[in-house]
């Protein structure tokens, strides 16, 4: 799975709520090679300030027309700069990146839970779950406002669930609950989750409980997005010694870090 | 037109090479370009036994560079001898290895790596006096003169059959005391400058960034400080410089070169741009052909101060 | 909510000053803004005979900052008395008197000047002892324990009527060495940082920009080392400090004084924005107010290590 | 005369040749106590690179329509930032600056002499000046393809010269030599000048052969641009000490000052 530097075509772009914008990209080479839950490093002008690259993950692959698509929301100057890009403009792309991918195995009924912009990674996971897998999803948002994804979301799951922490839309309460109570009567077999820290402490806590496997997509600030720079380092409490977000990650399986 | 050169006896196709701890040991940017490009890779700060690191959050971004508190994490000299250097050894560049005293940090510690490095099929061996990321070693030497010769003194006696290069630390008064104090005690080059000691707080939740709360500031932002530094060091010591501190391009290491370095390394540029290093080498070919320079050794030190 | 702070006795308005050279004696910038909204005036570096500064180019543009050699050009505390004391006297601000020894740069020359500030309607008197661009003085005392000693004491024994605060530089191994120094010879306070000694090379005319070849960097670029001087000094003396170094808005202020310092200082943050200070005394208000801040001296060393 | 700080208007961009732009800008303020021979500090964005305000000389005043001008070439990024600018755009600038100006004060026979693109700040002066004022102008270019203002300066002139170094168009030369021989016969009162240093020299040269007066316009790296970072100094040599670019000049008298 080598990584490659690109620039590429910007084809469509949509604001999706306030400040959160999808972006549609058009390569081949991206396309052909890139897993769901891996990310893109990407270079939002050629000026010194923003300095580094932003780490953002995919969203979905379209490898019939060779659209690899990502969603972010605009925290600063770099996320600002990005949205202002045009149509017809090329985005300077490090990726895909990551070996921790969200992967299915052969598992047949598995739980997908996101929280907030951390739904925005899950959504290839369950698009590309074959037919005969079970994909039970639970969104968390905090409220109405920052619904994402509803309607996508809701097409590829077999189950889904949508939870609002003030109850303003969907289900009232945090998606992590609804998860629980379905748990053992659905017949998880694996759980994938990309959300705030608290959900994913909570996440980790029920596979510890229910000894259930659940892969995280964790999140860090990160140097190089390609493991040379050891910046985005977590515990292995298996191994004993650091592994890399960028690298070893994103995703990892919840027994094995410490978050 | 040549840009091959030879840094205390490490022959380099051309003066670029890729900063340690910015390049791992080789193996991720390799997937991106071919390192035989380049004059030498610099490996990850490699100690004699493994070394665990600092907490996360080790890297933040700051205006025009970032900070880092990686804390020399490194898997040891016996893993980088059966993994990383067979790969390194792929490639037709030259291969130094950046070396430090590991946890403990004396001086027994530096010396035992060394003893090790100095039978390997590398190039040369970069001391790291100065990363400021680290409880022991490192800076408890390299901002003294009797620190830097005391212990360049006794790596020089087990490094026999490798040119030795001591990297500095820019946190000092007079950068020209450990560069004298290096070549007193018989290295063959220096390197400068490491990071600037620093720290950036977030005023929401009033902590520093960094777990290790400070780190070390690295990008363009101090690149003036680094072209000053390369010049003091230069013009106080016989034996040839490598400069680096936030080289962006070409130009800038054409600044670092007329200040006197011999050759450059590429830092936290390689983050921004992996191809950063090979531009480099593109830019400097650039300038060597818009001013009719025959031979990259014309320019080394040639600044003309006003 | 209240914003006035008591710096070593100097009382001001607001936590908010403009820093030393970067805002000459005030006239410019009154036909921008009215100075009485200034927590205090922070004159150019006066000597007691007038000086005639560095030749010209003085200053150039760096990434995210800037480089100067202005060598201290000043009308001598004569003029200053009788041309700009007058005039900034018109404003509800503390006028804090930047001093130095002048071309001779002597002991007794700094004691001469601090003898006629003493004597004189002003808040404060800031004691240079960390320019990068003069021959004499400054820097020959700013960088020992022994140099800032001896000149704090000579000083203080003529300036016995006004608060003295020490202008440190960051060309130091130990920033802690010169604040306990200043505070152990009798300083009221420290202010830091100064600029960085830093170049610049012209690779076309392979000459530096400035005339005096180095110059001292300043600007965004180098905060966050700025930061951690200030949080270091702060922990290692109980006078109060003055923090300065690229500081841009509010958010910047708030980390000043979340590491340590009690007031802070607009610098070359003036050039790029003549309103610079006045925006950063509303960003202090509004950081104030969304975290229910009553008294902005709650939040000075506020920082938690982690 | 205040120096302001405004945010005002670009009503009209024109580009004259490659990398050349001529702004419009609509502002009360900067044209009600504008001279020529000032300039105008300009931070081309709220970036902080690059970091400090751009001088640029006014080019025109037009008290009825309130509009000034400005024309700039682009050299590094900072100008070519500024040459992005859209019609619509507020410009921060920070002027009129400088108390050296291009003053006819009572002279009615005077030469204006410009090298390529100092040619643009002596054109207020021109323009600007009484009916019963000679006003003899010599512009001097490298070649063809830098030519600019040709007509607007020919229209305003009383007598007009245009050179090329190379010969391609106008007079084949130096300006500065034909100054020189016009000098005596057309009983020059004063010289104004702006350009390249090599010229700069020879009309300070000219000027104390000849004793007729001459005011150079001077440009140097810049801090703050208002007189209060010391940055921009010249030596003054009547005075025996430094004078201030931005706030002394930028217009000087020759012979006052060491070029």
């Amino acid at each position: 799975m080598p990584t490659k530097l690109v620039q590429a075509e910007l084809v469509k772009k949509q604001k999706l709520i306030t400040n959160i914008f999808k972006f549609s990209i058009f390569s081949k080479e991206l396309v052909s090679c890139a897993k769901p839950g891996q990310f893109l490093e990407i270079r939002v002008s050629n000026d010194l300030v923003p300095f580094l690259r932003r780490p953002i993950s995919i969203h979905s692959i379209d490898k019939e027309n060779n659209i690899i698509e990502f969603i972010f929301q605009v925290k600063g100057k770099g996320t600002e700069i990005l949205s202002s890009k045009q149509i017809g403009d090329n985005i300077d792309i490090l990726g895909p990146l990551g070996n921790g991918t969200f992967d299915l195995k052969d598992y047949k009924n598995v739980a997908v839970i996101g929280g907030g912009i951390g739904v925005f990674p899950l959504y290839e996971l369950v698009k590309s779950s074959p037919k005969d897998v079970e994909t039970n999803t639970y969104l968390g948002f905090r409220n109405k406002e920052l619904v994402t994804l509803e309607n996508e979301f809701k097409e590829a799951s077999s189950y889904f669930i949508l939870t609002t922490d003030d109850g303003s839309y969907g289900e009232n309460g945090f998606a992590i609950d609804y998860l629980k109570k379905d748990i053992e009567k659905k017949n998880i077999e694996a759980i994938y989750a990309c959300g705030p820290m608290p959900m994913l402490k909570a996440v980790k806590k029920l596979s510890e409980e229910t000894k259930i496997p659940a892969y995280l997509s964790l999140e860090k600030l990160m140097g190089c997005g390609v493991g040379a720079c050891l910046g985005c380092n977590v515990m292995n409490v298996k191994k004993g010694s650091y592994d890399k977000v960028c690298k070893d990650g994103p995703v990892f399986l919840a027994e094995d870090v410490e978050i | 037109m040549n840009t091959q050169i030879n840094f205390a006896g490490i022959k380099m196709k051309n003066p670029v090479t890729v900063a340690s701890g910015t390049f791992g040991y080789g193996r991720e940017y390799s997937e991106i370009f071919d390192l035989s490009k380049l004059g030498a890779v610099i490996t990850k700060g490699t100690s004699y036994k493994p070394k665990m690191g600092n907490k996360n959050p080790r890297v933040c971004e700051t205006t025009a560079g970032m900070l880092n508190a990686i804390g020399l994490e490194n898997p040891g000299v016996d893993y980088f001898i059966e993994n990383d250097l067979p790969f390194l050894k792929k490639f037709d560049t030259a291969i130094i290895v950046n070396a430090f005293g590991g946890t403990g940090g004396t001086i027994q510690d530096y010396v035992n790596v060394c003893e090790v490095l100095n039978k390997l099929d590398i190039d040369g061996v970069e001391l790291n006096l100065s990363c400021p990321n680290v409880k022991a070693g490192c800076l408890a030497y390299g901002t003294t003169y009797e620190g830097v010769k005391e212990i360049t003194t006794a790596v020089r006696k087990v490094l026999t059959s490798k040119p030795l290069i001591i990297k500095l630390t820019p946190n000092i008064t007079d950068i020209t005391i450990p560069a004298k104090a290096a070549e007193d005690a018989g290295a063959d080059a220096i390197s400068l400058i490491n990071t600037l000691t620093a720290m950036k707080i977030d005023i929401n939740t009033r902590k520093p960034i960094l777990a290790n709360n400070t780190g070390g500031l690295s990008g363009p932002a101090i690149k003036p400080v680094a072209v000053r530094m390369v010049y003091q060091a230069s013009k106080a010591v016989k034996i040839p410089v490598m400069g680096l501190g936030g080289i962006m391009n070409g130009d800038d290491a054409i600044e670092f070169m007329l200040a006197g370095a011999s050759c450059i390394s590429i830092g936290a540029g390689n983050f921004v741009d992996p191809l950063c290093s090979i531009k480099t080498i593109e830019g400097i070919e650039n300038y060597m052909k818009k001013y009719n320079i025959e031979d990259i050794n014309e320019i080394i030190g040639g600044v003309q101060m006003n």
